[in-house]
C-alpha cells in the first residue's frame, strides 16, 4: 500500500494537453520513453518541447509523430548515432519553429520561475545569433556598477513556467518522494512547473526522508502530481545504476529515422509491442 | 614500433595542449578529447600538478554533484582551466557555427545545436576548437550561423576564449588582439601548401613550423592499456571502432 | 592514507586573514565551532562576516571577542536559549558595522557569484527599512514586459563573493571529498568562495562517487582547499546523525555572554580546555 | 475535565487558521505555531484534504532536499499556503520590525533581525502574525523600523500578505483594502475594552465577537499524547516546560 494515487502510464499521457509546454529531460536524467510512446499513440499534437538542455530520441520521435509545433533546446542529437533525422527534416521543411538556445540560458530560465523572478541575466551570448533570433532575449546595460566594467553589456532572460513535467526515475517511496541521484537539473525542470509527473522502476516499502543519504538524492512529493510504476521505462535510453543505452536499438531508430516512410514503419512496428510493463 | 592510429596522434597532441590544466571538462559527443583528458590525467597522477577531468557523459568521470548546470556554473567561476568546441563550420575570426548551413531558420542542412558553447566560450580560459574535417567546407571564411563569437568587444564579459584549432591535418594557435589563426603544426602526411588550400580562410604561417609529434611507445601503452577501457564505457562506440575492433 | 593535504585545525585558522570576508553557515548546516575557537585565540581582527543566513554562538562568540568589523546577515540569535547578548551589545553600542538582510536575499547575493552574473533580481524588499539602508542595493523597472505587470518594481542585489568558507561536516572521503546531505547551502557558499576549508568527524576509506546515493550528498573536491579532522567540531552546535545541540552549555553561554566580564571568563576558560580532538 | 493550559489554547485557535491549507511551513524559534500545524496535520490524516507540515529546525518534519534556500523558493513559487511572522513591534498597517526598537542603526534595543519576513510577507497567501505578548510596547502605532511592510503598491509583486494577527488576548483578521485591523476573538479573560487598551494602534471592533474556544477534550489527548512528543525534538526548552515538566 502506499500513501499516494498511483496512475498508469496511460493516464500520464493523457494529461498532456495539446499545445501545452512540456520539460524534456536530456538524455542522462531519464528520458520518460514509455510516457513518450503512449503521447504518440494518443495523437497529441501542437506540444512545445523545453529541453533542459537537450533532447535524443524522444524529441526526435515526438517530431517524427507529428506532435510537436515548437522547441526550445541547445541540441537535437542521437549522441553517437549521428544527428536526429526528424528533427534535420523539420527544420529543413519548415515543419515546426525552433527557438535555438544556449544549455545555461535553459537552466536560467527556469531558475527565474523557481525563484518567481521575471529574468535572470547571463553572461555569454552577446555577439551570437541565438541572440539575434530571440525576441523574448534583451540587453540591458549592467546595473550593478563594478569598477572594473563601468559599462558592462549583459543578457536578460524571461522566466520560464512549463505546463508539465514528465520523467523517469529509479525508485519512488511510499510516500510519493522520488530518488533522482545526482540529476538536480529534475529538481529545477520540478520547481518550474506546474505539474509534474514521474515514472518509476520501482516503489519500495520506505520513506527516503528516514535516511539523511537518501534524503539527499530525493525530489520531495510536495512538487509531484502523479507516478506510475513503469519497468524499463527510459528504454533504449539508459538509467543511472539500472541499464545502459540499448546500442542495437539505437543503431536501429537511427538508420529507419532517415526518411519518414522507414520512421513511420518503425513506430508502427514499436507501438504495436509491449516493450514497457506495469508490474 | 607498433602501427599509430590517426586519432592517436590527435590525442597525444590534445593531450600536450593540457600541460598547465588543473581542470578539464569534456562535453558531449568528444571522445578524442576525452581520450586525451585522460591520457593527461594518467601521466600526471604521480607529479605535483595533478589534473582533474570531467566527463559530462560519465557516471564515474563527472566530478558534478549539483547537477547538469554545474558544468556552465563551475566554469563561470573560473574553474574549468580547458573545454573543447566543435562546429559545423569555422571561420577566420574564430566564430563557430554549431546550428547548420545555409540561411537559418529556414536551413539547407541543420545540424544538432550551439548546445553550451555561447557561454563556455566566453568564460573558459582555453578553448579547443577541435574539428577532424579539414576542408574548406568545415573552415570557412565566414560561418552561416555564429552559435559562438571568436572575440568580443570591450563591454562584454569575456575573461575565455579560443586558444586553438586542430584538425587532422594542423594545429593552429588564434591571436586575439590580430583576430587570426596561426598555424603552429602540421600533420607529416600534408604540405603546408594543401593545408592552406583545405583551409577556406587565411592563417598566418610560421617560420618555426613544426610536425605532428608521434606519440612515445610508452604513451602509446598507456593509451591503449589504461585509457582504452575507461573511453569504451562512455563512447562504446567509438572505443570499439578504434580499439577493440 | 589520503589522497589529498590533511591540514589542523590550527593550520585553518590561521589561513583566515585580517579585514577577510568570512561565510557563516547556519546553526543547521555545521558550524565550524572548533576553528572559530582558533580564530579567537589568534586574535584575528577585522572580520567581515557573511551569514547564510544567520548565525548563533560562533558570531556571537566572534564579535564578544572583537573579532569582527562588519556583519552581513538575516539574524543572529541563540535560538531557543535567548537573544545574541555580545551581538546585541556591539549594535547598540555601535561597536560594529551591521548590514541587515533578509535570508533570501542573502542566498541570492552567492547565487550570482556561483552563476557568475554582476547581480540577482529579488522580488519582495521594497518597501522595508532594510531597502532604506542598503547603499548596494537598487530598484529597477523589470526589463521584461509581462501582461500583467507592465511598470512592476524589483529590487537588485549585488553578486557577493567570499574571501572564505569554513564549515563543519560528518565526513570526507579518501579523495578530499565532503558528505553535506540535505545541507546544499553549503554547495551554494562554496561556489561562491575563493577558499573553503572543512573540518569532519571521519575520513572514511572509499570514495563517495563510487555510489550514486553518496554521490548526491557530496560537495566534491574540486571546492575544497583543505580539510582536517575535528571530531565534536561542531560542539556546543549539533551535527546531524551525529550529536545533537548542547543545552546545557548553550544555556551556560547564554547567561555567560550577558556581559562582557562574564563572556570574558567563560571564553577564558573554554579556550584553555581542550574540547576538540584531532583523533 | 483536564485544566487546559493557556498555550494550548493558542495552539488550538491557531490549529482553526489553518483549515483549507495543503503545505504549511514553519520557521525558527515558532514552537505554538509548530505544534499547532502538526496538530492539525494529525486531525487531518484520514481526510481527503491532507495537510503538509515543514518545520525547518526539524531533522524528520523537513520536506526539502535543496537546502536552505527552498523554503524561500518554494513560497515564492506558490507551493506555501501559510507561514508565520512575529516581530519585535506590529503596527496598525500590520508593518513588521523584527530588528529592534529605537533609531536605526544605533538602537535602544536589539533584536535578532528580519530572518526571512521581507520576501515570505511578500509572497505566501496567508501570513499569520503571532506574538504572544499584547502590550502597547508591541502592538504600536507605528514600528520603529520595517522588517517587512504590510501592505505594497500596485508595482509591487504581492500575492501574499498578511491575513491573522493572534496574542494571548486576541485573533485579529487584516483587510487590506482598508488597511486595518478587525478583532475577531477574545480571550474570555480579558474584556474588549481592556484589548482596546493594550492594542498601541486602532483596529475595527466587530458585533459578532466570538471568545477563543476551548479545545475539545479529544484534541488535548491528541495534542498532549502525540503532538508533544515531537515538538520536543525540535523545540525542546518549549515542550519541556509545557508538557514535560
Amino acid at each position: 500500500m502506499v500513501n499516494f494515487d498511483l496512475m498508469t502510464v496511460e493516464a500520464i499521457a493523457s494529461k498532456v494537453e495539446d499545445n501545452s509546454l512540456i520539460g524534456i529531460p536530456a538524455d542522462y536524467s531519464g528520458v520518460p520513453m514509455s510516457v513518450t510512446i503512449e503521447i504518440i499513440k494518443r495523437k497529441k499534437r501542437n506540444l512545445r518541447l523545453y529541453c533542459l538542455p537537450l533532447t535524443t530520441i524522444q524529441g526526435d520521435m515526438l517530431i517524427g509523430s507529428g506532435c510537436v509545433k515548437e522547441i526550445e533546446t541547445a541540441a537535437v542529437t542521437l549522441g553517437e548515432y549521428g544527428q536526429a533525422p526528424r528533427f534535420q527534416d523539420a527544420i529543413e521543411n519548415n515543419k515546426i519553429k525552433i527557438k535555438d538556445s544556449t544549455c545555461p540560458a535553459l537552466h536560467a530560465q527556469l531558475q527565474a520561475t523557481e525563484k518567481s523572478v521575471p529574468f535572470m541575466p547571463l553572461r555569454g551570448i552577446i555577439g551570437s545569433d541565438l541572440y539575434h533570433n530571440r525576441k523574448d532575449w534583451s540587453v540591458i546595460d549592467n546595473p550593478v556598477k563594478t569598477h572594473s566594467k563601468d559599462d558592462e553589456k549583459i543578457v536578460i532572460l524571461p522566466a520560464v513556467q512549463l505546463d508539465v513535467l514528465i520523467f523517469h526515475a529509479a525508485k519512488a517511496d511510499i510516500n510519493g518522494n522520488v530518488q533522482i541521484g545526482r540529476r538536480r537539473e529534475l529538481a529545477t525542470l520540478a520547481h518550474a512547473a506546474k505539474k509534474v509527473y514521474v515514472t518509476v522502476e520501482e516503489i519500495v516499502n520506505e520513506d527516503f526522508f528516514e535516511c539523511e543519504l537518501k534524503a539527499s538524492a530525493t525530489l520531495p512529493s510536495l512538487y509531484i502530481d502523479g507516478i506510475s510504476l513503469s519497468k524499463n521505462g527510459a528504454w533504449p535510453c539508459g538509467l543511472t545504476d539500472y541499464y545502459t543505452l540499448d546500442s542495437e536499438e539505437m543503431n536501429k531508430y537511427a538508420k529507419a529515422a532517415k526518411h519518414q516512410e522507414t520512421f513511420d514503419a518503425y513506430m508502427k512496428n514499436f507501438i504495436s509491442q509491449s516493450f514497457y510493463s506495469n508490474n | 614500433m607498433t602501427e599509430v592510429l590517426q586519432p592517436e596522434i590527435l590525442i597525444s597532441e590534445i593531450s600536450n595542449l593540457l600541460r598547465d590544466d588543473r581542470h578539464v571538462a569534456i562535453g558531449a559527443a568528444s571522445p578524442i578529447p576525452g581520450s586525451a583528458a585522460l591520457l593527461a590525467e594518467e601521466e600526471r597522477k604521480n607529479s605535483d600538478l595533478k589534473l582533474k577531468v570531467t566527463i559530462l557523459h560519465s557516471q564515474k568521470f563527472n566530478n558534478f554533484t549539483d547537477g547538469s548546470r554545474e558544468l556552465f556554473d563551475a566554469s563561470a567561476q573560473g574553474r574549468i582551466d580547458t573545454f573543447f568546441l566543435g562546429g559545423v563550420q569555422i571561420d577566420g575570426e574564430a566564430n563557430i557555427n554549431l546550428v547548420g548551413t545555409g540561411r537559418y531558420p529556414k536551413l539547407d542542412k541543420r545540424f544538432s545545436g550551439s548546445f553550451g558553447s555561447a557561454l563556455m566560450y566566453f568564460v573558459v580560459p582555453k578553448i579547443i576548437l577541435f574539428r577532424e574535417e579539414h576542408t574548406p567546407r568545415t573552415l570557412v571564411k565566414k560561418v552561416d550561423f555564429i552559435s559562438a563569437p571568436g572575440i568580443s568587444p570591450p563591454n562584454v564579459y569575456r575573461p575565455g576564449g579560443p586558444k586553438y584549432l586542430i584538425t587532422n591535418r594542423a594545429l593552429f594557435s588564434f591571436n586575439k588582439k590580430e583576430k587570426n589563426f596561426k598555424i603552429e603544426k602540421i600533420n607529416p602526411e600534408f604540405t603546408l601548401d594543401e593545408v592552406i588550400k583545405s583551409t577556406g580562410f587565411e592563417f598566418k604561417t610560421n617560420k618555426n613550423l613544426k610536425y605532428f609529434s608521434m606519440p612515445s611507445q610508452k604513451r602509446i601503452d598507456i593509451l591503449r592499456n589504461l585509457i582504452a577501457p575507461k573511453v569504451l564505457n562512455f563512447y562504446p562506440q567509438f572505443a570499439k571502432k578504434l580499439w577493440f575492433n
